[in-house]
């Protein structure tokens, strides 16, 4: 169990350029407080590469790529591959990614990677909308929510499909190691990284990442927003090993969904009925849940 | 420059034939070779090329084989779809394997027929009747530049352990009947 | 303070000092964040317990967690005040920027 | 292959095989590789040097080309040789890969079976697919045959790596007529290769002593200086090219002439250039026609990138007419290889007559009547006949 007295002060990254408030830079630096500076960041095209290396500043201080906006996957397969076949070991290979990049267009390569099995760690830092290039909507983007391309409109009450579940996407692949997290509970995160750590093979964090400029929330309320995000259900701490998945925090009472909606612009124009809906599509995945990761209770 | 085409059907060994012919004559010979396949999507039983080209000079020549001294039909039933003959030279040799003899087949062109029961000697070598080796040795009875030795070696070199011994007796067999009734 | 300090960055000033390709030197700071600022937190160490989670939290990781008085390297803070919004004995104050 | 090379050992392959003995003997620590047709047997034949322990390397099962090079990239990225091959569609699908690569200057060689880009659907030989990639920042060859495809796999790491150059090289050779057609090919000695070619020590690499950031973003104020950079890395190649090839030949019998190999060209008075297999089958016809009497001539262009404008610079001025074979076509205009020798011929002392065939489209075959007829062609253009700039060789009407 990580305790803070123990993580180096040392900041393996620093200095970047994201919003202020934004939770990339504390998933960054938590990650690689536990993983040390023998450690390769691949960052596809994303907020986190593009605020971290602007020539000739570069706020990761361990060995970092910035890769192509499909291929984080194939890059960590290579990078694993090319260190193993020169014998070089105690590295470690970590993919940080947005949810655009690793569920939509480089789901094709993470997938293909987690089925060979390559030896890394891929976090990714779920901000629920392509926010590098302004808030468009991804796979990952929750329904009800407004963004610049699925806009609320008379006719529309913003993003109609529910998010993509990867981690259950990662089971699918009966990976090693899959994990859901979220930085308003640093500790349950850095405990995951440093588990992924100690497992071979492919592993998997999908962390919650508010983003204070494209969900429209005050920058000092990020980690209040993730928190209300767990305690009304819309989001899950969980893990999975040896074909097991283990619930980390289950509320006693789920909060309504208004609570954690009302503080987010995104979520502004969404009247009483859509709330509605949305707490209806909360409580079945709640129920799914119970059905199949928590038969006792 | 001699050039030999082999008419097969897909999964007959059309192009193995042609391949082996190749190697004997260019890394078991002193001569230098190239083979292709009629390219295309191989599909079991559909009518199949294979081409052998063999110089004293290294080939650089890497357009189609559309004339030939030698035209081998490993399936005499092709002969009733396909024109084996098309391109054959003057003085050319058609070899056939059939049961039936040369005269029998009554084909336009100055060229000679030369057929050999191959089918029947592979089943009894090889317990089927995959005669792409067979008619290895039959061509090498009827031509003067690839001896029945290299072809041996060829084959050696070119199959599995296991079909090795079994395919060069059906081939030196071939050789001995054509040889013997040339 | 155990936090990367800003350098002083030669540029190439010709084609044989450029580096092989796009590729730099890591954790190299050419310029500080503070532009960005219109707050800034204040420590009142009298009510901190040092429990550091403003320390785990902060997005830019500008606390000092090895100093006596978690002094905050105001090069790179952004003022987003998240860290005065979760202390749990409220010992830290986001005052306007200049005041 | 005039004499029957020394010290190695002869077989019989198809340029697939070649250039799978070729990347085998390169050691590249990781192969990561996506089947298509018709690169298939080079994935195969590595995957079985691999399974017998022919070659121990990281065999990757990528997902997809795009994750092909991905994977290359990130093996290049830790030190690693990388080596991947592809085709057509293939290529095309990695194409954002390709510029990823070279902007990042990482040495991979890349095997291309050239072949048509659909739609119409062909599975054929044709050099749309490599010349559509004309401007991705990598080194171009084009082989004749499966020997010279081998050695250019090994050559291509030695220029790729060359410190001048640091910029990934493709390595072309027509679909089928190369890759399926089995020649006698010598195959080097693993330690003739090892000294040819010393183990890989990246420059541009990770280095946990000296961490850096790769591929970073270069803003406007740098960027253009970065791709000037990559300008000259290619300029300089071309000069790595000459050298490693005479290296090469000095090591192991074989030369192959540079950027280019002129066959017949010294008192040509007609001259057709051509890049691959369609060289081959040239050197038989300038041949006939030589012995006729006829002063005809043959360009093979090895290289496509970086791009040999110094030889048509030099062109002497007995050359009255060039025929341009182009495998491709750029819609609306003509040959994309025409384009660029046709510019470059407006540098030379008395600029030629210039006629473009479009020849060898998915697969129809270049006969040997076809290149004689070229020739037919370029000499009525000597003689003052008319002849159209464009023609399509081989059309059926």
């Amino acid at each position: 169990m990580v305790k803070v007295k123990e993580l180096t002060d040392q900041e393996y990254l620093y200095g970047h350029k994201a919003c202020p408030g934004c939770g990339l830079g504390t998933i960054g630096r938590l990650a690689l407080k536990i993983l040390g500076p023998r450690t390769i960041v691949a960052l596809p095209a994303s907020c986190m590469s593009t605020v971290t290396t602007q020539y000739p500043q570069m706020n990761y201080s361990v060995p970092s790529l910035t890769m192509a906006f499909a291929g984080t996957g194939a890059v960590l397969t290579g990078m694993s591959a090319g260190l193993k076949a020169q014998g070089i070991t105690d590295v470690h290979v970590l993919g940080l990614a947005g949810d655009g990049g690793t569920a939509d267009i480089g789901l094709q390569a993470l997938s293909g990677a987690v089925e060979r099995g390559d030896d890394f760690i891929y976090i990714c830092y779920d901000n629920e909308a392509y926010m590098n290039t302004g808030v468009q909507r991804s796979s990952l983007t929750p329904i009800g929510a407004h963004t610049t391309n699925s806009p609320a409109g008379t006719a529309s009450f913003g993003e109609k499909k529910p998010k993509k579940n990867l981690f259950e996407i990662m089971i699918a692949h009966r990976i090693p190691y899959a994990a859901t997290a979220s930085s308003a509970y640093p500790y349950d995160f850095m405990n995951k990284v440093e588990k992924a750590k100690g497992i071979a093979g492919p592993k998997f964090i999908h962390i919650m990442c508010p983003c204070p400029t494209g969900w429209g929330f005050a920058s000092d309320l990020t980690v209040e927003i993730r928190k209300l995000a767990v305690e009304t259900g819309m989001w899950y701490l969980a893990e999975y090993e040896n074909g097991k998945v283990k619930m980390n925090l289950v509320p006693k009472k789920m909060k309504p969904v208004e609570e954690y909606l009302r503080p987010q612009r995104r979520f502004r124009h969404l009247t009483a009925e859509n709330i509605k809906l949305i707490e209806e599509h909360r409580d079945r995945e709640w129920r799914l849940i119970r059905e199949k990761w928590l038969v006792k209770l | 420059m001699i050039e030999v085409r082999w008419h097969a059907r897909g999964g007959q060994g059309g192009f193995t034939a042609a391949k082996l012919l190749g190697l004997a004559a260019s890394v078991f010979g002193n001569y230098y070779a190239q083979a292709f396949p009629s390219f295309g999507p191989e599909r079991r039983g559909a009518p199949v090329l294979g081409f052998t080209r063999i110089d004293d000079r290294p080939i650089t020549d890497h357009s189609q084989v559309y004339t030939c001294d030698y035209v081998v039909v490993l399936d005499e039933t092709l002969l009733e779809t396909v024109d084996v003959t098309k391109g054959l030279k003057e003085g050319g040799i058609l070899l056939i394997n059939t049961k039936l003899s040369p005269d029998h087949f009554r084909l336009p062109g100055h060229f000679r027929v030369i057929t050999v029961d191959a089918s029947t000697i592979a089943r009894e070598e090889l317990g089927a009747p995959i005669a792409n080796t067979a008619m290895l040795g039959a061509l090498a009875a009827v031509n003067d530049l690839i001896g029945i030795d290299s072809l041996r070696r060829a084959v050696d070199k070119g199959m599995p352990e296991n079909l090795r011994e079994k395919n060069r007796k059906a081939m030196e067999r071939t050789y001995q009947v054509v040889r013997g009734g040339k | 303070m155990a936090k990367p300090k800003i350098v002083k960055f030669h540029y190439p000033e010709s084609l044989a000092e450029m580096p092989l390709g796009p590729s730099a030197a890591a954790g190299i700071l050419t310029e500080p964040n503070a532009g960005w600022r219109v707050q800034r937190p204040v420590m009142d160490r009298a009510k901190c317990s040092k429990c550091l989670l403003c320390w785990v939290l902060c997005p830019e990781g500008v606390i000092d967690k090895e100093s006596e008085e978690l002094a905050i390297d105001l090069n790179y803070c952004k003022g987003c005040g998240l860290c005065a919004h979760e202390c749990p004995k409220e010992a830290i104050t986001m005052v306007g920027e200049g005041e | 292959m005039s004499n029957k090379a020394r010290s190695s050992q002869l077989d019989f392959l198809n340029g697939d095989e070649a250039v799978a003995y070729g990347a085998k003997l390169c050691r590249p620590h990781v192969v990561a590789v996506y089947p298509i047709t018709p690169q298939t047997i080079v994935v195969e034949r590595i995957a079985e040097f691999v399974a017998n322990n022919l070659m121990t390397c990281e065999y990757i099962h990528v997902e997809s080309e795009h994750s092909a090079m991905c994977a290359a990239m990130g093996a290049s990225l830790v030190g690693a040789r990388a080596f991947t091959a592809t085709s057509s569609q293939g290529l095309a699908y990695m194409h954002e890969m390709l510029h990823y690569v070279s902007g990042s200057r990482f040495p991979i060689v890349m095997m291309n079976a050239n072949r048509t880009l659909a739609a119409p659907w062909n599975i054929f030989g044709d050099q749309r697919d490599s010349l559509a990639q004309r401007d991705t920042g990598w080194i171009q060859v084009y082989v004749e045959n499966g020997q010279e495809a081998l050695d250019m796999i090994i050559q291509a790491y030695a220029v790729a790596e060359d410190d001048r150059v640091y910029t990934p090289v493709m390595v072309n050779l027509d679909g089928f007529v190369n890759t399926h057609t089995f020649e006698l090919v010598a195959i080097p000695e693993q330690k003739d290769v090892d000294e040819f070619l010393p183990p890989f020590k990246s420059k541009n690499a990770i280095d946990f002593n000296h961490p850096r950031s790769f591929c970073m973003t270069a803003a406007t104020e740098w960027n253009m200086e970065f791709r000037y950079q990559q300008q000259e890395a290619m300029n300089q190649a071309k000069e790595v090219i000459a050298e490693v090839d005479r290296r090469f030949g000095d090591k192991f019998g074989r030369y192959y002439g540079g950027l280019v190999e002129e066959v017949r060209c010294q008192d040509a008075e007609v001259v057709l250039i051509g890049m691959g297999s369609v060289a081959g089958t040239s050197r038989v016809v300038v041949d006939k026609l030589r012995d006729k009497g006829w002063k005809v001539g043959l360009l093979k262009l090895r290289f496509y990138r970086p791009f040999p404008i110094e030889y048509f610079k030099g062109l002497s001025p007995k050359v009255k007419a060039v025929g341009i074979i182009d495998r491709d076509i750029s819609f609306g205009y003509e040959g994309a290889l025409a384009s660029d020798i046709k510019a470059a011929l407006t540098s030379a002392s008395a600029p030629p007559k210039v006629i473009n065939f479009i020849a060898g489209i998915a697969g129809r075959d270049i006969t040997k009547e076809n290149i004689e007829e070229m020739y037919n062609k370029l000499f009525n253009l000597t003689q003052g006949k008319e002849e159209k700039e464009l023609q399509f060789i081989g059309l059926r009407w």
